[in-house]
């Protein structure tokens, strides 16, 4: 299905965002993730479905002031 | 000096920002001797990864970090921002900044009150980037902020102490109360005149990273806030207006 | 740096009067890490022998000396006072000062001017106490003077730098010859402005020898000192009205 | 006779600077000298003499700012 | 300018409190030239009848009167106080202001704003005196005010404009907004600097009642006033850090 | 305030260089509504005559004329100078300047002194323009000036006053000698800075030959000088850090 | 009964706020009101009735910076 | 003979600097005069004589600071 990830359209086969994320490749990575701009645990992950047209946001560390 | 239960021997707190390079970012960390930086969040590339080599990094220098807010311009995205941070970063810690006007970057005071609030409700020990109105400072107490970050002047302006009257009110205003300048510092001379009015610590970064020598000037910073602390608990002289002699004029020869 | 072919690793110069007790003078010279003190001539009774004893103390410093010509309203008692001096300090160096004004202890600069003639005449190393005045400092230069130490404020009034743009003018009219401001510097902020205009050292007492804790003071303000020569040649951001964000806008998470 | 030593009168059997010095007990102290307002260097002291009413001015290090 | 449909001639605004009689106030308010004085509102004693006397006073020097809210800490109270000002003085305009601290009596921007809604919603034209923050003025417009009054240092110090940086950041910000400089003008430069800043006008009191000359010091605020004003518009020359003779250089005799 | 024997009615001193036309430097001057103006010397042409037609207008303009020895050097190239403009302009007066450097066009003050005695011992009637240097000052009078003209900024900066403390000092110094501020003054909020300090004039040029409406800056800086004086008469309050409340506390209605 | 006028406690027999100013003796003079608080117009002092220990504020024009 | 006018080489047939200033054409103009750096005033000019190579100055009114 179509979602919006970090600002640009992508298609993806999940059903929840945990599947969302390994389909998008972050395997390890540390990162924390947002769903239609609520925050979402990773433990929570597995456990919150997606829809069509969600928009996922997925950040990491970066310099800062 | 106590920020939550840390208290840190440096006063100076670093961002991480504008370097012109990961090594120059690490060699002006351990030149400034500080054992807090500041972080951001921003959106990873499942590629790229840049945010896993960055956080790499700073675990590698040793010191705390305080993830911020930046950008953010409403109390949603700073709480929502402040979540992930806490995850990632595994800290409490937060500075909370609630931008309300681009060519100031100053504060959303109302925001930023707001914001604080909900996130010390929420168990988040709160740095509040925040201007030097009293009123503003002491709604952000209430909130459950037990450290006060005013400006100095405008992000990245380097201009100093814009409003030397209002800080110091502040400082006498809340004596007990930690509070860091954030922001505007450009010259050590500016962060010693910070210490020298009792604030506790200063917090910057683009003077440093955009420097021609970023680890000299980190150097010079952390001298700059030793100096002015130091003169600070050493009870300054009073200034005057007019001459005082320092040699004795006892006992001068008299030679005419 | 080079004072008359001495080039001291420290850009600090401490005046050695107004301490509460010899012991204290001496740990405030420790402290400031200073090489070079200033010092006076003044009458000794030969019962009292003080001077014998506070010149016992000096030399045990291990510090040079600088001694200076306080009090003297004439060329002819600075003159005499020079020349005194350069016997029982061995020293050719001297400050010349020659007083033109008893409530700012301001320079007489005629009389300056041509009192550091006839001493560089006479082979001594002068280091002119004199203004901003860079008319006065080109005479002062063809008098032979090779140091230049403009007064940032009233002698013993910690009132820092009251004319900055004075003191800029007369660094760039003169970026090759050694300036020092001499006195009027209270804080660090203070020495650490001047040394950031690029001025090659600062000669301070009252602030420190008046402080609560004159060795912290003197800590302090050889701090001050470094932070201001550090950035100066670390190249500092120049300052600028606006904003400008240090924790980069791209990337940022979309979260409303 | 007479002399205004460090601007105090002072009665002083000498003849010159040195003789003086020594009556005035300065032993070994280490000062410089001036005689009516000029500096008398110490190797000119016993070659210096003194007249009744001179002034002597005798100094040694001190603080200084 | 236009505040609220009244555009005056003058620029300059006077308190009428703390003159040393109600004839001196009198001739103030006629040597200042203003149109617009503030007043307030004070418990009336039945056989005392202080209120009568002044406003007849008052209206006899035929000029608008803006009623103030001053000391009032609570939004509560500042909306009654402005209700019963509405009455008595029979002008929908008021002079908000919400107290946040005694020493500095700087405003409760919180409360400011939310009296400042509530009382645009029932019709009145506030006047609010704030601070020099960008947001709580957007605020403040947003609630209905249309004039804006930032304060220039607390009031009653004299001190002047004592963050020139947020007061000219404020003014670029809304070049449309009539703004005052209200509180801390101690002398005509001060508010020719107001002026020459680009503001509209500068609201003051102690400056003038309690100088020894009141009426004298009202005529010269008012110049000073129109001198900024006059200034602003004459379009100033840029400062510059170097000299520019003025006296042509072409065509001097060589007389050497 | 006696000008060697004038006493004018206006305090302001204008220049008439650098207008953009004759007429434009007309109605400027007489906007400043000054009764002295400051002239020069230079090369006339046979053919063209330039300076007949501007001796012609200033004439007509009915003011007193202060020629200077603008861009003189030298002091033998100022004495030639003032004697030659003693004849042209039939008049004792002369502004003395004898310049010491180029960037800052500061005076030589030793030069000035040499030709102020050399002046004033040939009948003129000196207007030195100086530095703040009060050694340099006591000088001049003693060479026969009656008038001292400091610098409040090197010559058209528009930088205002430099050296606020050096300028009060001066004015301490000499209460009874007549004090003009002369150069650097670019805002009207400059010369009525000046004359709070207590300065008796102010002269300046630049500021209103380069306004974009030089009449306009004349009338406004008239009124600066105007406004500055009368607050220095009628006795301001005292400036003071904290607040004190304008409106009484005392009466005030109990609402909460 | 008992009334708090300007803060101070009044012996006042009235019912309604009109009668307490006119036993009050104020007469004409120009000014406004509050009762426990709130503001009352003139217009309706003839139907706010009062209780005892009610606080009025009776206030006038003064002074203001 | 050959002056320096105002900078300016001139060749002029003179012998005093009034005749001078005719030949040069000023007339009537309103000057004031220098001969090799020194003042002369307006009454003086028929006794001074020029010599050729003499530096002339010639100046009139003009704008100031």
């Amino acid at each position: 299905m179509t979602l919006i990830v970090n600002g640009e359209r992508r298609e993806i086969a999940a059903v929840n965002l945990a599947e969302a994320l390994r389909a998008l490749d972050y395997g390890d990575a540390i990162v924390a993730t947002a769903l239609n701009g609520d925050f979402v645990p990773a433990r929570k992950r597995e456990a919150t479905s997606i829809q069509p047209g969600d928009r996922i946001e997925i950040v990491s560390p970066r310099q800062g002031g | 000096m106590d920020f939550y239960g840390f208290s840190p021997r440096s006063r100076l707190l670093l961002g991480t920002s504008q370097y012109p390079s990961p090594a120059v970012l690490a060699s002006a960390v351990r030149a400034s001797d500080c054992e807090i930086v500041t972080v951001s969040l921003r959106r990873e590339a499942a590629r790229l990864r840049e945010g896993q080599d960055f956080w790499r990094l700073i675990r590698e220098l040793g010191v705390r970090v305080l993830p911020n807010t930046a950008g953010c311009h409403s109390v949603k995205e700073a709480v929502t921002t402040a979540e992930m941070a806490r995850e990632i970063f595994a800290t409490p810690w937060i500075k909370l900044e609630v931008i309300g006007e681009a060519d100031t970057l100053q504060p959303d005071v109302f925001g930023l009150v707001e914001a604080a609030r909900i996130l010390s409700a929420d168990g988040f020990e709160v740095f509040p980037y925040t201007t030097e109105d009293l009123v503003v400072a002491e709604r952000l107490l209430e909130a459950g902020c037990k450290v006060l970050m005013p400006w100095g002047a405008p992000i990245g302006s380097g201009k100093g102490l814009n409003n030397l009257f209002g800080l110091r009110a502040m400082r006498a205003h809340f004596p007990e109360v930690p509070l860091i300048v954030d922001a505007g510092i450009g010259l050590p001379s500016h962060a010693a005149a910070a210490m020298e009015l009792g604030y506790d610590a200063v917090l910057l970064n683009t003077a440093v990273a955009k420097a021609g020598d970023p680890a000299a000037m980190a150097r010079a910073m952390r001298q700059g806030v030793e100096a002015g602390r130091a003169a600070f608990l050493a009870g300054p002289m009073p200034a005057r207006d007019m001459a005082a002699p320092s040699t004795p004029v006892l006992g001068k020869a008299h030679l005419s």
